[in-house]
């Protein structure tokens, strides 16, 4: 942490709160929606100087890509600007004043940042950066905590996404009533997309099977660097969703049609869980890939493989499926 | 030392492109601000790879300027979207 | 301990988890909900034989993935464990049984199997939270039984569940949101996770001011999930809006496993290590506690939707269980904890008279149900007896934790005649709003053009509330089980205080 | 700049609570819904302000990597877990809104009160 490391840290962050208030005060929410992108692609420029490489990566495609993109779904079905103000606003102002003297007021005794001797980085934390050369093997300690020393939080954020999943699903599904439907050329993406803009088109589709591939490199290669099936999965929905934009919500729900999408997404959330179960069979924990193969540090390979896979393919159907619901909205 | 000199490069334009993207005032000028942010987010991670030490973390760059790409042509999308229901509702009025 | 019953910690939670993806499969009609009722039955089985280990002295601990704590996640099962478990798959058994007509008719079938899915998954987060003793992991089934049962409530028929829904959404995404900073921050301060482990070691930075903004964002971020009055503005339309037997499972549930962190987290990590914080817990909740009971109560007394009162209603007994929990002695805790398990069985059967009457009767404000004593008999009088459990009248399950909280509030002396004038008060009120609906059903006469005859619900419905309404009479005359349960979780939550 | 070093933490709170107060006070169901996503993104930087150590590095080893310390990994798989639950948050609550806009022809909070009054 060089003297001007802290201070890069410090722009950025200071450009965050600018950015943050101007999102607060804009009535436009098309444009708050533009800035909450930015606002993520900050954040995960300090994410990465703060050395958590994962996540400026998860941040960047999940904040700055994915909700953008939901987002504008949704604008595009409710309202531009907002017509009503605020309301209590002095009471707000109260309850956000205390809260941050509080929080202010307990930073002083906050450890400073990179301190080597905070409590933060003397307990659990070191264990892991010993052991996992030992137990797990990989490079990426990141991946090798969230996989399998703290596999079951990860099996919980997988069913997260399937709940938010069949939530979109059961919300959206439900034809909307005595509302004027609108023809499919005006819904998001709809008939055609981008197909009458030429650049974009040769463009994008030359990207595609790119897309696709670092994709599968960023499935793949999480143990060795930032990645995993989460940020896969996030890649591959954004692959589709482009292909949506440049050829139209049809076509691309022809390529990946709904039932398969749902089996996808119900499909991945099972592969994790059952990885566990198979452990559990064999004669170990719920969840202890070590009892896979003969030599525990193999098994925490496989398993480590198999249940990357189920959360690349959960996030995948699950996004997938929510830009569609959003997407084909009110057609006709 | 040449490092530090392109940092502060980068982020004083993304000072400037910020600027613009709150002042707008047309949303075409946000957009655009938007997207250079964008370019400057992907120019600066790379630059930061290579000063903290980490060059490997260079495929980072590459997700950045595909969500980026993704995200404005969403954009663009979404003011087809925009100007074609405006055109039928006028449509509508007359 | 066999290795079945080794595992059977985990399988609680993974059971119901699992079935979900399988159940959102499950195309042909009325499959998803025999899938659902199958797995939740299963549930409860588990949580059955846990008690009974439990009870016969076992202590599960489980180290998910082999890694023991605080490296890996643990899992563990004790007296209060077993007891919320047993509250928890029993609800959601008792709400999938009573409620496949009526969900029939408020949900098509073609999302069916979606909503069961939320259904297992709200299921398999509630037993996830109740399990877990690692604080982020508390934290992560929090959000999966908080997303699906956003879920449910928004499956409701009326269109003001919607609103309803986002506005718990919000809360509901703020207090777990500040259980995240609480956690962070002692995280900061300890460098560890895991509960047991965090209780020994904030022992050394308990006078450190982060670790006390740590105490107030988890113990404000879980009272406005467990709807502690004054931030409880999200609950009565949310159950209101609700499909009846969402509110059923929610009703007796939800509310109560936020508690039980609160409790979990506060005995065992902060009362006994940071100096003076009982009191201040004591003196935090105890107005607040008084308050709900009087305020709510009096909103019920006012209030013409029937499932709208019996929202505010569980407002002031979540004010009960806060009472006894503040008193912060052995007896009072047990009552707070009992009453936990008997408002549960209280509240579960009201609903499920609320959702007999739904079968037949639209809007259900009080006027609505003039002369239904007449056309569902057997329904109004299981809810005039599930109305004197939760009054507290001698012989139900309510009495048994009135008469507990009075006796622990009299051990307290001057400031205990108060409170059990508080209590009393709040009985007294109680009486007012379930006389109210008592008083349309059997003593006004129906309003011109409704139908003549008996007209009652249907029978797997009217069996289930019985059962529940039963439930309260047994529990109210044979108290034996809940009592043990709650006081071995008193002693264990208070083993910590110095 | 000792004092400097407690910067992340300040603007943790501060972009808390512009969040807090965009969800609180702001009657646009959408924007409510942006102010929940930053105040869940200011939780974010908290954790991660945990992990650098002094002259570390991310925690993954690398050929080209020697003789450095780590950082810690431990708040990246845990923000890693709650960046997912803020999409999963966010999709679930622009569907709701969705719905609402269909049901009530609006996405103010005093409209739909308005309404729901009738």
């Amino acid at each position: 942490m060089t003297v001007f490391t802290v201070f890069f840290i410090i722009f950025l962050l200071t450009l965050m709160v600018i950015t943050a208030l101007a999102i607060v005060q804009t009535k436009n929410l098309f444009a708050a929606a533009m800035l909450s992108g930015i606002f993520s692609l900050m954040s995960a420029m300090i994410f990465f100087l703060l050395d958590a490489a994962d996540v400026a990566l998860t941040e960047a495609a999940v904040g700055a890509g994915i909700s953008t993109v939901l987002f504008l779904g949704a604008l595009a079905l409710t309202a531009e600007n907002e017509r009503a103000g605020t309301a209590g606003r002095a009471a707000a102002l109260a309850v956000v004043t205390v809260i941050t003297a509080v929080l202010v007021y307990a930073t002083f005794d906050m450890p400073r940042l990179g301190d080597p001797n905070a409590p933060a980085q003397l307990h659990v934390a070191p264990w892991y950066l010993e052991k996992t050369p030992e137990y797990i093997d990989v490079p990426n300690v990141v991946t090798a905590v969230l996989a399998s020393f703290r596999g079951y939080d990860t099996l919980g954020e997988t069913f997260v996404v399937f709940t938010a999943g069949i939530g979109v699903l059961f919300l959206l599904g439900k034809a909307p009533v005595g509302q004027p439907k609108v023809s499919p050329a005006m819904t998001f993406a709809g008939k055609t997309g981008l197909r009458h803009y030429q650049i974009p088109r040769v463009v994008g589709r030359l990207l595609i099977p790119f897309i696709l591939l670092f994709a599968l490199y960023v499935q793949f290669h999480g143990d060795y660097s930032p990645g995993g099936g989460f940020q896969a999965g996030v890649i591959v929905a954004a692959s589709v969703v482009l292909y949506a934009l440049l050829e139209g919500e049809e076509q691309a729900r022809q390529a990946l049609p709904a039932w398969l999408l749902r089996l996808m997404a119900a499909t991945g959330p099972l592969i994790y869980g059952f990885t566990g179960v198979a452990c559990m069979l064999l004669g170990g924990n719920f969840l202890d890939y070590s009892v896979l193969a003969h030599d525990p540090v193999h098994g925490q390979h496989y398993g480590i493989l198999v249940i990357e896979a189920g959360v690349g393919v959960t996030v995948t159907g699950v996004l997938i499926s929510i830009f569609h619901s959003f997407a084909a909205r009110g057609a006709k | 030392m040449i490092y530090y000199a392109v940092i502060v490069a980068i982020l004083v334009t993304m000072a400037l492109a910020l600027a613009r993207a709150l002042i707008g005032p047309t949303v075409y000028d946000r957009v655009l601000a938007v997207n250079m942010l964008g370019t400057k987010t992907v120019l600066l991670l790379a630059v930061a790879a290579f000063f903290i030490g980490r060059p490997d973390f260079l495929d980072l760059a590459l997700t950045y300027a595909l969500i980026n790409f993704i995200g404005v042509l969403a954009v663009l999308e979404f003011f087809r979207v925009r100007a074609q229901r405006s055109l039928a509702e006028e449509k509508e009025g007359e | 301990m066999s290795v079945e019953a080794y595992h059977l910690a985990v399988l609680q939670v993974v059971v119901p988890l699992l079935s979900a993806p399988f159940v959102v499969l499950l195309r042909p009609r009325g499959l998803a909900w025999a899938a659902a009722s199958a797995a939740s039955a299963m549930a409860f089985a588990i949580a059955v034989s846990l008690t009974a280990g439990v009870l016969s002295g076992d202590e599960y601990r489980y180290a998910v993935g082999g890694w023991a704590a605080p490296y890996g996640i643990e899992i563990r099962v004790d007296a209060l464990t077993s007891l919320l478990l047993l509250v928890v798959t029993g609800a959601s058994l008792v709400a999938l049984l009573a409620g496949r007509r009526s969900l029939d008719v408020d949900i098509d079938d073609a999302r069916q199997p979606l909503f069961y899915g939320a259904w297992m998954l709200a299921l398999a987060g509630l037993a996830g939270i109740v399990v877990s003793a690692d604080a982020f992991n508390i934290f992560v089934f929090m959000e999966v039984s908080s997303l699906a049962s956003y879920i449910l409530i928004a499956a409701g028929p009326n269109r003001r569940a919607l609103p309803a829904t986002f506005k718990y959404l919000v809360m509901g995404t703020i207090g777990a949101t500040f259980y995240l900073i609480g956690v962070g921050l002692i995280y900061m301060m300890t460098g560890t996770l895991n509960l047991a482990d965090m209780a020994q070691r904030v022992h050394e930075v308990a006078d450190q001011r982060p670790v006390l903004a740590a105490a107030g964002f988890i113990i404000v971020g879980l009272a406005l999930k467990a709807a502690v009055f004054p931030l409880h503005a999200w609950l009565p339309n949310a159950y209101t809006y609700a499909p009846h037997a969402v509110t059923v499972f929610l009703a007796a549930c939800a509310t109560k496993v936020q508690i039980y962190v609160l409790l979990r987290f506060d005995f065992l990590v902060f009362q006994g290590n940071l100096p003076g914080h009982e009191f201040q817990f004591s003196h935090f909740l105890m107005p607040l506690a008084l308050l709900a009971i009087l305020l709510a109560s009096g909103v019920a007394m006012m209030e013409r939707n029937l499932k709208r009162l019996l929202a505010y209603s569980s407002v002031a007994q979540i004010g009960y269980i806060m009472l006894g929990v503040s008193l912060l002695s052995a007896t009072g805790l047990s009552a707070g904890i009992i009453h936990i398990f008997n408002h549960a069985l209280a509240k579960g059967a009201l609903f499920l008279a609320v959702a007999c009457l739904g079968m037949h009767i639209q809007g259900l404000r009080l006027g609505d149900l003039a002369g239904a004593a007449k056309r569902m008999p057997w329904t109004m009088a299981a809810f005039v007896i599930a109305g004197l459990s939760l009054i507290g009248i001698p012989g139900t399950a309510g009495f048994v934790s009135k008469w507990l909280l009075i006796s622990a509030a009299l051990a307290e002396g001057s400031l205990g005649i108060a409170v059990v004038a508080v209590v009393l008060i709040g009985s007294l009120m109680a009486v007012v709003y379930v006389w109210r609906v008592v008083e349309a059903a059997y003593f006004q006469s129906p309003q011109a053009g409704s139908p003549e005859g008996r007209h009652e619900a249907p029978p797997m419905l009217l069996v289930v509330t019985w059962a529940a309404v039963l439930g309260n009479v047994y529990f109210g005359l044979a108290p034996g089980l809940p009592i043990k349960l709650s006081q071995a979780a008193a002693a264990s939550l208070l083993q910590h205080l110095p | 700049m000792e004092i400097l070093e407690l910067y992340n933490y300040w603007v943790f709170a501060i972009l808390l609570m512009i969040g807090f107060y965009a969800v609180t006070a702001k009657l646009n169901l959408v924007k409510k819904l942006i102010g929940l996503s930053l105040f869940q993104s200011a939780v974010f930087l908290l954790y991660i302000s945990m992990g650098p150590v002094e002259g570390g590095t991310a925690p993954i080893f690398h050929a080209d990597v020697t003789g450095r310390v780590f950082s810690n990994p431990l708040p990246s798989v845990l923000i890693l877990t709650a960046i997912v639950v803020g999409i999963s948050t966010l999709a679930l609550g622009l569907a709701i809104i969705v719905r609402i806009k269909e049901a009530y022809d609006s996405v103010e909070e005093n409209e739909i009160r308005e309404l729901d009054r009738q």
